[in-house]
């Protein structure tokens, strides 16, 4: 340990030895452990995008062959969708805050969460090996049976690593709801709770009761494609269509898995660059338990046209439009929210406002989708990929870069250059917009996903879209350099910037190790602006 | 095919409207609520900016006839957008009776398309305007999607198992034919026409083209030949005391099976029967069929199929043994 | 907390808020366990009701004097597991010992017998794949049927070796000292994992092995 | 830790009913209930099931909050289980194409 006083000695200059980082059990330093392992798959899963978006600017192929392009439009979902967005708040931030909003010294399990993070780099270790060893190419759907019997990649491989990573994310969902339950300061009880707390425990129930389901679907196509026996093959009288079953029983709660914490983050912000108690904290915070709860039963309507039976597709759709009524709830409270507020204009708040515009077309769009007879025309072009681009990017990545924003002082105990963070915001908003809105237009249009190459007539709006996406990635490396700017050369931080009030706004930042030097004894609810506010209804 | 700015694709089948007035309801909704609360939420932010620091602003715990509101309003919008939707679904996946089978086989990376009168085509589908026509697609391989855009209706071409699509053409045209489920290497290179002909061109295409297919004739004919050749007529002759249960008129009636349950005689149960004769056996007859597994493609087993469709019974025919 | 003998970790407050978090943690693992077991029985019961035939002939094939005796060697190792837990209770070093191997020998019996089936299998040509022989007709939904047992008692073979492992563990543990009437957290822990995987043959085994013996 | 000691009668009393369960779906499989032969067979194992999570589980001496976790991986099996299900179970009722009955 170094010499220093002990009130400027903090989770980060207590031992600066790489041993300590790798062997530490300290739930802030894992969620930067975190934060660095996915910022550097999101890159990847950039990269590829860029790469494909780049070769999709003609209509005709040119650029790479129709092989290597589905090997980065397989690369890029599988990436993004399992070594980002779902890791990316619960795993990076919800690691690093949940603990401190609770008043708990670490999460339940401080080893198992060290542990998920070595199993989370296993797993990706091994699916990024098989895309320097020939790549996959199946999707990141893996649909049998062309995974399992035809694609002559490595789907073995890409099914373990996916299989291991899936260990991971049920060790952060089981530790974080023990956390939530055991390890509450006094005093918190459940409705004191910040609300991203509350959208932690929805998201941790779903990985705790989803991921293992699909642990055992890409376990079985693993051990199918090994072993050549039959569990989906058709030719023995298998049905390809319980693997589409089985794998959506996970990756539509999945979707919720992204979601539902960035829409905590989103209640987070509104509250603080509000300056106001959320809007009907009980609505909101019912409502996520709501969205997790009805989004494990809406799973089959990714298979309207799969040859499912026409009624379970009418249960299905009708219950994916009850899924949407409590993310309306959300977004008019966050709305209601700001009415007669104080508004701050800082970064964090823009992107709360540019995450309500784009999760309205993304859940609107998903309304669309939903719809039975809309889904013949469009399932499985790209206005289904404008959709979920807008709920992922759109909306999980708004409000994890919101969070960052919002959470990096404490975190680093610096401050970023606000000028620069408003650039940013406004440049993926902008790029955001210019890359999925023409392709909601290709979709109607009727041009399939995951074409390499498509009619001439589609060209302009194909070019639209790669243009933004030039806009969006420069949107989204101005944050790496400025972020990374002040670490150095940032002001340091003060214990509250932004005049929070959660529990990790009392303490130093960057926090000390153990968190909180005096036991924490909670009073009053979450977002306590103002003395004893004088609210009806 | 449709210009570089066009917004809808054409619409070129019966259907095409009645999704599109749907799609136009939904979307007019969802344009009414982005662009509301977009507003309201700018508006909020810049009539209610923070003026000064140390700003303290009223505070609203909530309400609850508000929150009360805001769930039962989408509700009510949800439900109605749901029947609507299911309505169109029911039109769009249910085929009429009338409608003209043709057989669609789909396979890495074309599209085998055979009509009942024996014409083939590989990546192009022939139809004349204002006639029913209900495609019974199954795969050789992995899954694919037949998607007529301008037709606004898909279906997913599954292995092992039939689906169908239906469609009525309104318009004259050449239309896109995509595969919409990915299916490997060449997924983009699985697309083809439409080719939309008023009945006289389509006549006159008709006569153009002469029966085409490796045993030529019919479907039908070309299922009696391999129906024959296979030596399913040993057993299914219709005799009594024939090892096998006939076939004739047994075509969309039902059966009775060995466990007293009925199955409908359809192209699945068919199709079954070859491959697993084991699994559904008609009442009265013992498990001696061998299975066919291995030596029909799939084009020959829908060629039986529609031989033993063109089956008629004796009492039908008027035919005396 | 490996190297100091207070079992009270840095972030807890209690001993006893430490034994609710390690209980309500295994259970939500537990959950899991079921889900992920769950994803194999949703396949089995969708081919079982689609080839019923089939699935009785296959599971002719399966030893049933062999599956009963070791659904009866599992459950009296939950009994002997139980008794394990009940002596740490107690704080009876020794019998938690014996009941602890006891435990252990039942599971190592359990995966002996299974071999004796598996080489059975082999020896038949009813492993699934290239190898498999079926005499009775269409050797698709055969294979289907062997694919789910071998996955099924697979996996919950996987689970009876990793619990042999723990308890090895936990005798360590015990011989040391580890244990006392205050805290003997692992072992209740190792004890719901165990009997959660003969739960799971509970279900096995007349789903496996007992279909349509009339 | 005041912990529930559960008396070593019990553990006999339940192990002696899993024995006698385990007999019971023996014997029961060579009798013939036509339809109801794999609900008995269930029926049996979802007793003996209950019986270990209880007793030698501890459920039945625990707290709230284990009891709602015991159950909610079984509802959540259900729903796997029905709403998966209900796709086969009534692709006939519609023949939309000619799929392959269950």
């Amino acid at each position: 340990m170094k010499e220093e006083s002990a009130a400027t000695v903090n989770y980060l200059n207590c031992d600066y030895s790489i041993r300590s980082w790798l062997l530490t059990v300290d739930h802030k330093r894992i969620g930067i452990m975190y934060l660095l392992a996915v910022t550097v798959f999101f890159l990847i899963g950039g990269i590829m995008a860029t790469l494909f978006r780049f070769e999709l600017s003609t209509a005709a192929g040119d650029l790479v062959t129709a092989e290597t392009y589905n090997k980065l439009f397989t690369l890029h979902g599988v990436v993004m969708v399992f070594f980002f967005l779902i890791p990316s708040v619960p795993a990076v931030l919800g690691n690093f805050v949940l603990p401190l909003a609770i008043g708990a010294k670490d999460v339940a399990f401080p080893k198992l969460n060290l542990l998920s993070w070595y199993v989370f780099m296993i797993g990706g270790g091994i699916t990024l090996f098989v895309a320097l060893t020939g790549g996959l190419d199946t999707g990141w759907t893996f649909y049998t049976p062309y995974s399992s019997t035809y694609a002559t990649t490595d789907v073995l491989s890409a099914a373990i690593g996916v299989f291991i990573t899936g260990f991971s994310s049920i060790l952060t969902g089981l530790n974080f709801l023990v956390t939530i339950h055991k390890m509450r300061a006094p005093g918190m009880t459940w409705m004191r709770m910040p609300l991203f707390v509350w959208a932690l425990y929805a998201t941790s129930l779903i990985m705790v009761l989803a991921t293992p389901v699909l642990a055992i679907t890409v376990a079985l196509l693993a051990v199918e494609r090994a072993t050549g026996i039959g569990i989906f093959d058709p030719a023995l009288g298998g049905d390809p269509v319980l693997f589409q079953h089985m794998f959506w029983f996970y990756s539509h709660p999945a979707v919720y898995i992204m979601i539902l914490p960035s829409m905590g983050v989103i209640s987070e912000l509104v509250a603080t660059f509000c300056r106001r108690r959320i809007f009907g904290y009980s609505f909101v915070a019912a409502s996520s338990i709501a969205i997790a709860v009805i989004g494990f039963f809406v799973w089959g309507h990714h298979l309207f046209l799969s040859t499912q039976s026409v009624y379970a597709g009418m249960v299905f759709s009708f219950l994916s439009f009850l899924v949407a009524v409590p993310s309306a709830v959300k977004t008019f409270n966050w709305t209601a929210t700001m009415y007669k507020s104080s508004v701050s204009w800082q970064s964090p708040m823009l992107y709360v406002m540019g995450f309500m515009g784009l999760f309205l077309v993304g859940g609107l769009t998903g309304v669309v989708l939903a719809t039975l007879g809309l889904d013949v025309h469009m399932h499985d072009t790209y206005f289904v990929v404008a959709h979920f681009h807008y709920i992922m990017v759109g909306g999980v990545l708004m409000g994890y870069l919101g969070g960052l924003h919002y959470w990096w002082p404490k975190i680093t105990g610096r401050m970023y250059s606000e000028a620069w963070a408003k650039v940013s915001a406004l440049l993926v908003f902008v790029g955001f917009n210019l890359t999925f809105m023409p392709q909601f237009i290709l979709g109607y249009l009727g041009m399939p996903r995951r074409y390499y190459a498509y009619p001439p007539e589609w060209q302009t709006l194909n070019v639209l879209s790669s243009a933004g996406a030039s806009v969006l990635g420069v949107g989204y490396l101005i944050p790496v350099i400025y972020l990374l700017w002040s670490l150095r050369h940032g002001k340091p931080a003060p214990a509250n910037p932004w005049g929070g009030k959660g529990l990790e706004w009392t303490i130093a930042s960057p926090p000390t190790p153990h968190n909180f030097e005096k036991p924490v004894i909670v009073t009053e609810g979450a977002y306590a602006y103002g003395e004893g506010g004088h609210g009806h209804g | 095919m449709s210009s570089p700015f066009a917004l809808f694709p054409e619409r070129a089948s019966t259907m095409a409207w009645s999704v599109d007035a749907l799609f136009l309801f939904i979307l007019w909704i969802s344009i009414f609520f982005t662009v509301g609360i977009s507003a309201a939420v700018v508006y909020f932010a810049i009539k209610y900016r923070r003026k000064h620091d140390d700003e303290v602003p009223v505070q609203i715990e909530g309400h609850l006839g508000l929150e009360i509101l805001w769930s039962v309003i989408p509700l009510i919008l949800m439900m109605v957008m749901f029947f609507w939707g299911t309505k169109v679904f029911l039109q769009l996946v249910v085929s009429p009776a009338d409608a003209t089978p043709i057989y669609v086989v789909g396979k890495q990376w074309m599209w085998k398309i055979q009509h009942p009168d024996g014409r083939r085509e590989i990546n192009e589908l022939h139809v004349p305007v204002g006639e029913k026509f209900r495609l019974i697609m199954t795969s050789e391989d992995v899954l694919h999607s037949f998607f007529v855009p301008a037709f606004r209706t898909k279906m997913d071409v599954v292995p092992g198992r039939y689906s169908s699509l239906w469609f009525e053409a309104t318009r004259e045209g050449v239309y896109h034919l995509f595969c919409a489920e990915y299916c490997g290497t060449s997924h983009s290179g699985m697309t083809g026409r439409v080719v939309v002909m008023s009945p006289a061109d389509y006549a006159k295409w008709l006569s153009g083209q002469a029966p085409a297919g490796p045993a030529g004739g019919a479907m039908a004919d070309v299922g009696a030949q391999l129906f024959t050749a296979k030596a399913c007529n040993t057993c299914h002759d219709g005799r009594p005391g024939a090892l096998g249960p006939p076939l004739a008129g047994t075509f969309g009636h039902s059966v009775t099976l060995a466990d007293g349950s009925e199955v409908v005689v359809d192209e699945g149960y068919i199709r079954e029967s070859i491959l697993n004769p084991q699994a559904k056996l008609v009442r009265g007859f013992q498990p001696v069929m061998p299975t066919y597994k291995g030596q029909l493609s799939e084009e020959e087993i829908l060629q039986l199929i529609t031989h033993i469709k063109s089956l008629k019974s004796v009492e039908a025919s008027g035919e005396k043994p | 907390m490996a190297e100091s003998r207070n079992p009270l970790a840095h972030h807890f407050d209690s001993l006893e808020q430490q034994y609710a978090a390690a209980k309500l943690g295994m259970w939500s693992f537990l959950i899991t366990e079921v889900m992920m077991f769950g994803g194999l029985f949703l396949g089995y019961i969708l081919y079982r009701c689609r080839f019923p035939e089939v699935f009785a002939q296959g599971s002719h094939h399966l030893d049933i004097k062999l599956g009963a005796f070791n659904t009866a060697v599992l459950i009296v190792s939950s009994l002997t597991m139980a008794l394990a837990v009940h002596a740490a209770q107690e704080g009876r070093k020794q019998a938690t010992l014996t009941y602890l191997f006891f435990t252990l020998m039942l599971g190592l019996t359990f995966l002996g017998v299974k071999v004796i089936e598996y080489s059975d299998k082999y020896q038949h040509h009813l492993i699934p794949g290239a190898r498999f022989l079926w005499s009775e007709g269409d050797a698709g939904p055969p294979q289907l049927f062997y694919s789910y047992y071998f996955c099924m008692t697979g996996l919950h073979a996987i689970h009876m070796v990793v619990g042999a492992g723990l308890l090895l563990w936990l005798m360590a543990l015990t011989a040391r000292n580890r244990f006392s009437p205050a805290y003997y957290t692992p072992i209740e822990m190792v004890g719901l994992y165990w009997h959660f995987v003969d739960i799971v043959w509970i279900f096995l085994f007349p789903l496996l092995y007992l279909i349509g013996r009339h | 830790m005041n912990h529930h000691i559960v008396p070593l009668k019990i553990y006999f009393a339940i192990f002696a009913a899993l024995m006698a369960g385990t007999a019971l779906t023996v014997w029961a499989a060579f009798q013939d209930f036509g339809e109801f032969n794999t609900l008995v067979a269930v029926v049996i194992a979802v007793v003996k099931a209950a019986l270990v999570v209880l007793f030698f589980m501890h459920v039945k001496y625990s707290d709230k909050l284990i009891w709602v976790f015991a159950s909610a991986g079984f509802i959540w099996l259900i729903i796997l289980f029905a709403f998966t299900l209900m796709d086969p179970m009534t692709r006939d009722w519609l023949p939309v194409g000619a799929p392959l009955p269950m």
